[in-house]
């Protein structure tokens, strides 16, 4: 119950967009239409939950202070938690590069969809700051998978709705200096408004 | 909407009976009493361009002073140079008129007083190749007629379509009776058919009223797919009935004649002449006396209409009121107009008319609008705008007076977005004006869905 | 991250004035006409989350501003010599060795702002701007060029996400800089009278509803519209 | 030649050593100051229960430093009331029980640190103990430490804290008015049964008079609730130790 | 009328182009239309008539549809008062009194938003040179229909001012906007100034009298939420058992479907409410789907609810649903509007449906919102564009199969 109830809430309460402001520059730039929108959705869900588990590994067993300790005992000491960002950012762009080239060989119709967007997720704030929040929050394993998972579900939908309102959009009358940037944000103000209902749920 | 609307259709391959629910029929005052009446014939006989959609490099072929015969090319489309557009009568051209830019509006001929044919050789059907049929109907100026679907342009004697649809019924406002119009043609619609069945690669279908028995002309054709249609206005478009018995898709041709243009397709394969005489019905609330009138096409109105009005000012319709055109006192019927309307013109204001109850025809039943409760009463309607345009707001109305599979509201904003992908995926290709008028009369946000309409086909023909 | 093209490698002759009209232009450009954030779209991620006070957000435009002035400085030094191939590793590493810096500084001599910015600091390695300037200006012109390019961009950047933080912290907690603004206002107009905050600014939707008319307001100025 | 992989991987080899030598150096420098400002932050909190935060905000780190040290001890207890000084064979000091990951934990065993709040430089003269406290509020976490004094029954002050509840709402626990009428009530009745102290629902009303009930926060009834159960849990964690206290003043008394 | 209609004409010229008052033609515009419906004609091709509708009817329609609720709200307001102060028992008691009572609270409410609103539609139309949107004629109605009738009036005209704005005119106004304009006025109040629009004490009235002993000002809906935490007496007792100062059976079933309850202005009956969708139903204005499957979702998550029933107010019989809260309302009001909700057939449906499910999972689930109802409706909004991409998409596909076969 515990790890759905933290599902939903990476999912609703604890939206990368819409409560932490994170994975924004991507969630502007492809929200034109439901179908990319749809495809960069997948591709985060799917980086989320390979890199915010395989982080917390070598969050546990490498960086934290004492986490050297199963090596030997000598090593107990060591904090490498400076290096946290240096190594988280590496194995996001080396698990993106698996990714790519993982997908590219094994399903070329996915990676014709993905593709394009497999790049740009590198540096997507969302990713990383999965990544984050996860060693902040002191998950366990478990608890990260379904966190990444929920969180990359929670950055789909709030794109693909996203995506689905500007394609419905197009016909409206929006003022200039509005157009593009100013009114999707305040649009993003809007759904997030609508969000807010889940805040607190607790199954 | 549930798939392919709510139509029933039942699956024996010969014919097709299909009942449709949604849709409007609109009841007006003013119906056509089913006599000849005896209006002082027509003297002049125009062919408009305009009429024409589709039309690109109209070039006229006669000069001002010119006589002519009825079949006597008049013009032609730079665009198909083979299909002839003639005169509809014998006489003389009198005016060559043009508008802006020196576009060519109406080229106007006097009629004698008995009218001659060009004498065309009768044409053995079953002599002839399709192509070589094709050729001779083209030059014989009955070709406009054949009308190809998508676009709703004048057929191209070069495509071979995959069907041909004739609806022998129109379900517009004050629209002729066919059974009433064309009695005694029967030959020359039998004719007309088999032709048309040479040109097809796939069958003629001839789609009649299912809530009637089939009248009397058209009860013994052969050659074609009978076909019974049911239900209210539009159930006798004949975009709405290919939609449920074989609908257009991305890429095919169909072609669709109207019976009156059968019987004059009739007449040139078994006499030779191009007999662009025709039924019309003229009717509208504002004439003393509504019937029926022989004439040809592209008459003259003036003869009908003057001295028959009942009030002063009127607004003459050649055609119906969905579909047709505004035209002047002395104006001409459409090319494929059958009817003309008279109605009020409806340049007034009205204190609070927006708020005040009224029993004016409506689809709705909002607030004040009473119509709804004498659903059998022919009323009364002028040309009034009825409001202001406005954004899109009322949601599913169009839809329920739409028996298509096709969501009006999303392909006329893609229109309007000029979102090419989206207008061709959301059904352009079945649709043509007449198909949506209805959703332009019901439209809360009164804007102008056949413009529209228009615009989306010719972003598409010209992409 | 938006199109951006590379911009291409401005010859500068050698007697160039330290600061001559095109390197202000380099600074001033990203103020108000290129900005960042409000034209090009770059850098909202990190740009919003700690802007309900003026306090964390003014430590984190400082972050920044080190952040993409340093590694503007760095990778651009070392433009000849970066393999073309693991290009964006390099500047990544870069990058996050200079965040890291910032994080540990802050942790060791500004506990409570370390805590308040949580791991939003973190976050600068993926602000858009910082990788878009690497990328379109550092790989292609010399040291001092790129520290004005980035300090123009981080300084476009900065007084966006000041003025989101001013407008948050004015009206949703009643303060500028964590002085009781609101309190004081209430007293001229007797005990009975309250300025209300509001709470809505101070939920991420404030800060999209603020940045949004910023932008309006910007640029119906500039006149800049986007298609 | 740039591209060769020889120049690639020696291009990265040198750039790794710098960055990580550059960053270890850092680390090496700067942890200690970083251990002390986590160690002041703490210290920081748990003053906030005894003397006004406007005060601590006015001290220095040093000043906060030597106050602490003169006026504060502390002990670790478990969930029996039995102090406790090392636990799988590490040293435990109240200062490294962090109470946040000890929640995750079942209680019995959790450890439960106690700071003692005494005159200047004398362990024995005690005036407060302080407890810390932790709990869920509407949204989020909420913590906090209660101030109790020497007789273990009054409330001496409270300083609270949360990680996100409505502004203007449940954010008004830390509110030094909202924290203030807890104050002087207890947290026994009369049969000496623990009841903690409730806030109520509802507010504007004067509960002067009861001595285990304060006024609530209107339109924030589920904070206030998560507020009463962390006192309540708490307390009742730290019961036996209290009730040990209870009785060696007692007898101190005697 | 003449005489208006000439006094009309001869000011025209100074609004139409070239005119001295260009740049107010908008503004002259919404009035002379209002007055007259205007006499231009159908165009040369085309249809050459139109059906007597127009937007502005369509929404007057709505309008009028609410003139229950607020009637009904207007008694209910000084009901609520007297009951609570003591100073009445009876239902038709002091009849005067209350009605005075509950105009002079609600009628400011309901100007105050039509000014702000109005204001805003104005300065919007004259500058961006569109014609004055009918869509607000509803909205300033809604407005104070959802709030409590001792909302500062301040806050009524921020909040309608910031949803016309940021939820409607920045979109290019009716018709174009996402949200529901209505519900976002109120989303805005809750989560901007929730101290007085949330609690126990802002639903009902009281003025400078004091409360009768033991009077408590909570709704249903958050007398229920307690039942479950606490666990002691079932739902329904405790709806039952609450608040008997005022006399028993404040919050019986029927009386909560008649209204007689605290509550937002407007939402507290659902009988009226339901003489609102029966008007809209029967004009064809409002979709009949939207507001049965709404309905129907409630209940069918209350009856799922009762089946786990982990604590009492999952066992509440779901029928309750209906008569709590703004559930009624919120329905068939907000949830209706055609241009936030769903827009094809088949769409309505599910999101009617998936509105009466998220309205009782929040309200069971939620305890930071005791009604669910606005927040079902916001999220829907944002999320009928979605539903009906994937219709539309059905009937794309539905097209493309044809082709290939």
């Amino acid at each position: 119950m515990d790890l759905f109830n933290l599902g939903i809430r990476s999912i609703f309460i604890d939206n990368m967009i819409f409560a932490y402001f994170l994975g924004m520059c991507s969630f502007l730039a492809v929200s034109k239409k439901v179908s990319t929108a749809m495809g960069l959705g997948a591709a985060v869900i799917f980086v989320l939950t390979v890199t915010v588990p395989t982080n917390w590994m070598l969050n546990e067993y490498v960086l934290k202070e004492g986490a050297l300790a199963w090596i030997s005992p000598g090593l107990a000491e060591i904090d490498l938690s400076f290096l946290q960002f240096i190594m988280f950012i590496a194995i996001i762009a080396a698990m993106v590069q698996l990714v790519e080239m993982i997908v590219e060989k094994f399903a070329p119709a996915l990676y014709g969809a993905l593709g394009i967007f497999l790049p740009l997720i590198a540096v997507n704030c969302a990713i990383l700051g999965g990544s984050l929040f996860m060693a902040q929050r002191d998950y366990t394993l478990a608890e990260s998978a379904v966190y990444g998972f929920g969180s990359g579900v929670g950055w789909l939908l709030a794109i693909v709705a996203l995506a689905a309102i500007r394609e419905k959009l197009k016909y409206s009358h929006v003022p200039n200096g509005l157009k593009g940037l100013g009114i999707t944000m305040l649009l993003t103000g809007l759904m997030g408004l609508a969000f807010m209902s889940f805040m607190g749920i607790d199954l | 909407m549930g798939r392919f609307s709510k139509a029933h259709s039942s699956k024996t391959d010969m014919s097709k009976i299909v009942k449709l629910k949604k849709g409007f029929d609109i009841n007006m005052v003013g119906k056509a009493k089913q006599e000849l009446a005896d209006f002082a014939p027509a003297q002049t006989f125009a062919i408009k361009p305009t009429d024409f959609i589709g039309l690109q490099r109209p070039k006229v072929l006669v000069n001002e002073g010119d006589t002519v015969k009825a079949g006597t090319p008049i013009l032609i489309d730079k665009a198909l140079d083979q299909v002839i557009y003639a005169a509809p009568v014998s006489g003389k051209v009198v005016e060559i008129k043009r508008g802006d830019r020196r576009k060519l509006l109406e080229v106007k001929i006097l009629a004698d007083a008995t009218i001659i044919h060009e004498q065309f050789a009768q044409v053995d059907i079953a002599s002839l190749d399709r192509d070589a049929l094709a050729a001779k109907l083209a030059a014989s100026g009955t070709w406009p007629n054949i009308i190809q679907r998508p676009f709703g342009i004048v057929a191209n004697p070069a495509d071979t379509p995959k069907s041909i649809f004739i609806s022998a019924f129109d379900t517009h406002p004050l629209a002729p009776d066919y059974a009433f119009a064309l009695q005694g043609q029967e030959k020359y619609l039998q004719a007309g058919i088999e032709a048309l069945a040479k040109l097809t690669s796939g069958k003629v279908h001839l789609n009649v009223d299912g809530s009637k028995a089939v009248p009397a002309v058209f009860a013994d054709l052969k050659g074609a797919q009978v076909n019974k249609f049911s239900g209210p206005h539009p159930a006798g478009n004949v975009g709405v009935q290919i939609h449920h018995l074989d609908p257009i898709n991305k890429g095919e041709i169909a072609w669709t004649v109207t019976p009156y243009g059968v019987v004059q397709i009739g007449k040139f394969v078994l006499e030779g002449i191009y007999d662009a005489s025709k039924v019309i019905a003229v009717t509208g609330s504002e004439l003393t006396k509504a019937a029926y009138v022989k004439t040809y096409s592209g008459a003259s109105i003036s003869t009908f209409v003057k001295g028959n009005l009942n009030s002063g000012h009127v607004r003459v319709v050649s055609g119906n009121v969905l579909t047709g055109e505004k035209i002047s006192l002395e104006g001409f019927l459409g090319f494929y107009h059958n009817q003309i309307t008279v109605i009020p013109e409806g340049d007034y204001y009205e204190f609070m008319g927006w708020a005040k109850p009224t029993t004016r025809l409506s689809y709705h039943r909002a607030l004040g609008l009473l119509s709804f409760l004498t659903p059998n009463k022919e009323f009364v309607l002028d040309s009034n705008g009825r409001g202001e345009e406005r954004a899109f707001v009322q949601t599913g109305v169009f839809e329920s007076v739409t028996p298509m599979d096709i969501l009006p509201v999303y392909l006329l904003k893609a229109i309007m977005a000029e979102d090419f992908d989206e207008i061709e995926e959301l059904g352009i290709y079945e649709i043509v004006e007449e198909d949506l008028a209805l959703c332009e009369f019901v439209d809360v946000s009164k804007h102008p869905v056949q413009e529209l309409v228009r615009k989306g086909i010719e972003l598409i023909q010209y992409s | 991250m938006s199109a951006e093209t590379v911009e291409k490698a401005i010859v500068t002759k050698s007697a160039e004035a330290l600061l001559s009209k095109r390197r202000k232009k380099l600074i001033s450009d990203p103020l108000v006409d290129d900005n960042p954030v409000t034209i090009q779209v770059l850098g909202i991620c990190s740009a919003l989350a700690v802007t309900t006070q003026m306090k964390p957000t003014l430590v984190m435009a400082i972050a920044v501003i080190f952040v993409v002035v340093m590694s503007n400085f760095v990778i651009s030094l070392m433009r000849n010599t970066v393999p073309g191939r693991v290009r964006i590793i390099v500047q990544l590493a870069v990058v996050a060795t200079l965040v890291t810096l910032v994080n540990e500084v802050l942790k060791a001599f500004a506990y409570d702002m370390y805590k308040e910015l949580s791991v939003f600091v973190g976050l600068i390695i993926t602000n858009c701007i910082v990788m878009g300037r690497l990328e379109a200006f550092a790989m292609g012109n010399k040291p001092y060029d790129s520290v004005l390019d980035g300090f123009g961009s981080a300084l476009g950047y900065s007084w966006i996400i000041l003025a989101v933080a001013f407008f948050r912290e004015l009206l949703g907690s009643g303060a500028v800089f964590g002085v009781p603004v609101y309190d004081y206002i209430s007293s001229l107009f007797g005990p009975d009278f309250t300025l209300a905050t509001n709470g809505l600014m101070v939920s991420p939707v404030g800060a999209f509803m603020i940045l949004g008319i910023i932008i309006w307001v910007q640029r119906t100025k500039t006149g800049y519209v986007e298609h | 030649m740039q591209q060769s992989n020889t120049y690639i991987i020696t291009f990265s080899v040198i750039l790794t050593v710098i960055l990580g030598l550059l960053l270890s150096g850092t680390s090496q420098v700067l942890g200690p100051m970083q251990k002390e400002a986590i160690a002041l932050d703490n210290k920081k909190q748990i003053l906030g229960a005894l003397i006004s935060g406007d005060e601590i905000a006015a001290m220095s780190p040093k000043e906060v430093n030597a106050y602490y040290e003169s006026r504060v001890s502390t002990v670790v207890v478990d969930i029996n009331g039995k102090e406790v000084t090392e636990q799988d064979g590490v040293a435990v000091t109240a200062e490294t029980v962090d109470v946040a990951k000890n929640y995750k934990k079942p209680k019995e065993e959790r450890l439960f640190p106690v700071y003692i709040y005494h005159a200047e430089g004398n362990p024995d003269d005690v005036a407060n103990y302080v407890l810390p406290l932790y709990g869920a509020g509407l949204w989020n976490a909420i913590w906090g430490y209660i101030a109790l004094d020497t007789d273990m029954n009054t409330v001496g002050g409270i300083t609270l804290a949360h990680a996100g509840e409505t502004p203007g709402l449940g954010a008004r626990i830390t509110d030094s008015e909202v924290q203030s009428r807890y104050v002087g009530k207890t947290i026994y009745d009369e049969s000496g049964k623990l009841v903690a102290v409730e806030m109520q629902k509802g507010e504007g009303i004067d509960y002067s008079n009861s001595p285990h009930k304060v006024d609530g926060m209107s339109g924030a009834t589920i904070t206030g609730k998560g507020v009463n159960n962390m006192l309540y849990n708490y307390l009742n964690y730290y019961q036996a130790y209290i009730e040990s206290k209870k009785s060696s003043t007692a007898v101190a008394a005697l | 009328m003449k005489f208006l209609r000439d006094l009309l004409d001869k000011q025209k010229p100074l609004f139409e182009k070239g005119g001295k008052l260009e740049s107010l033609y908008y503004a002259f515009e919404a009035g002379d239309t209002f007055m007259f419906s205007p006499k231009h004609t159908t165009g040369i091709k085309g249809a050459q008539v139109k059906d007597a509708i127009d937007l502005k009817r369509m929404m007057i329609t709505v309008v009028i549809a609410m003139i229950p609720c607020l009637l009904f709200g207007m008694y209910n307001t000084g009901h609520q008062h007297l009951l609570a102060t003591g100073g009445t028992a009876g239902l038709w008691e002091n009849f005067g009194d209350k009605t005075w009572i509950g105009v002079m609270l609600v009628l400011p409410i309901v100007l105050v938003a039509y000014t702000a609103g109005g204001i805003v539609e104005a300065i919007f139309a004259v500058v961006r040179k569109h014609p004055i949107n009918e869509g607000f004629l509803v909205t300033g109605m809604l407005i104070p229909l959802v709030v409590p009738a001792t909302t500062p009036l301040w806050q009524v005209a921020l909040a309608t001012v910031f949803a016309v704005v940021i939820a409607k005119e920045v979109f290019g106004g009716t018709g174009m906007n996402v949200l529901n304009v209505a519900m976002t006025a109120r989303a805005f109040l809750y989560f901007a100034y929730p101290a007085q629009i949330s609690g126990d004490q802002v639903w009902t009235y009281l003025g400078d009298k004091m409360p009768v002993d033991g009077f408590s000002g909570a709704t249903a809906l958050s007398v229920v939420y307690n039942a479950g935490v606490e666990g002691t007496q079932t739902a329904v007792e405790a709806l039952a058992s609450h608040n008997t100062v005022l006399g028993s059976g404040l919050f019986e079933f029927t009386n909560l479907f008649i209204g007689w309850i605290p509550g937002s202005i407007g939402e507290t009956s659902t009988l009226m409410a339901l003489v609102g969708a029966l008007i809209l139903i029967a004009t064809g204005v409002a979709s009949w789907k939207i507001i049965f499957s709404g309905f129907a979702g409630a209940y069918i998550m209350g009856f799922v609810m009762n089946l786990f029933a982990v604590n009492e107010y999952m066992a509440l019989p779901p029928q309750y649903h209906w008569v709590m809260g703004g559930l009624a309302f919120g329905i068939v009001f907000m949830a209706t509007d055609p241009v936030s909700a769903a827009q094809t057939e088949t769409g309505k449906w599910i999101y009617g449906l998936l509105i009466g499910f998220l309205t009782v999972i929040i309200r069971v689930t939620n305890p930071a919102y005791p009604e669910g109802i606005m927040l079902a409706v916001l999220f829907m909004n944002v999320f009928a564009p979605l539903i009906d991409y994937y219709v539309v998409k059905a009937n794309k596909t539905r097209r493309l199969q044809r082709a290939t076969v």
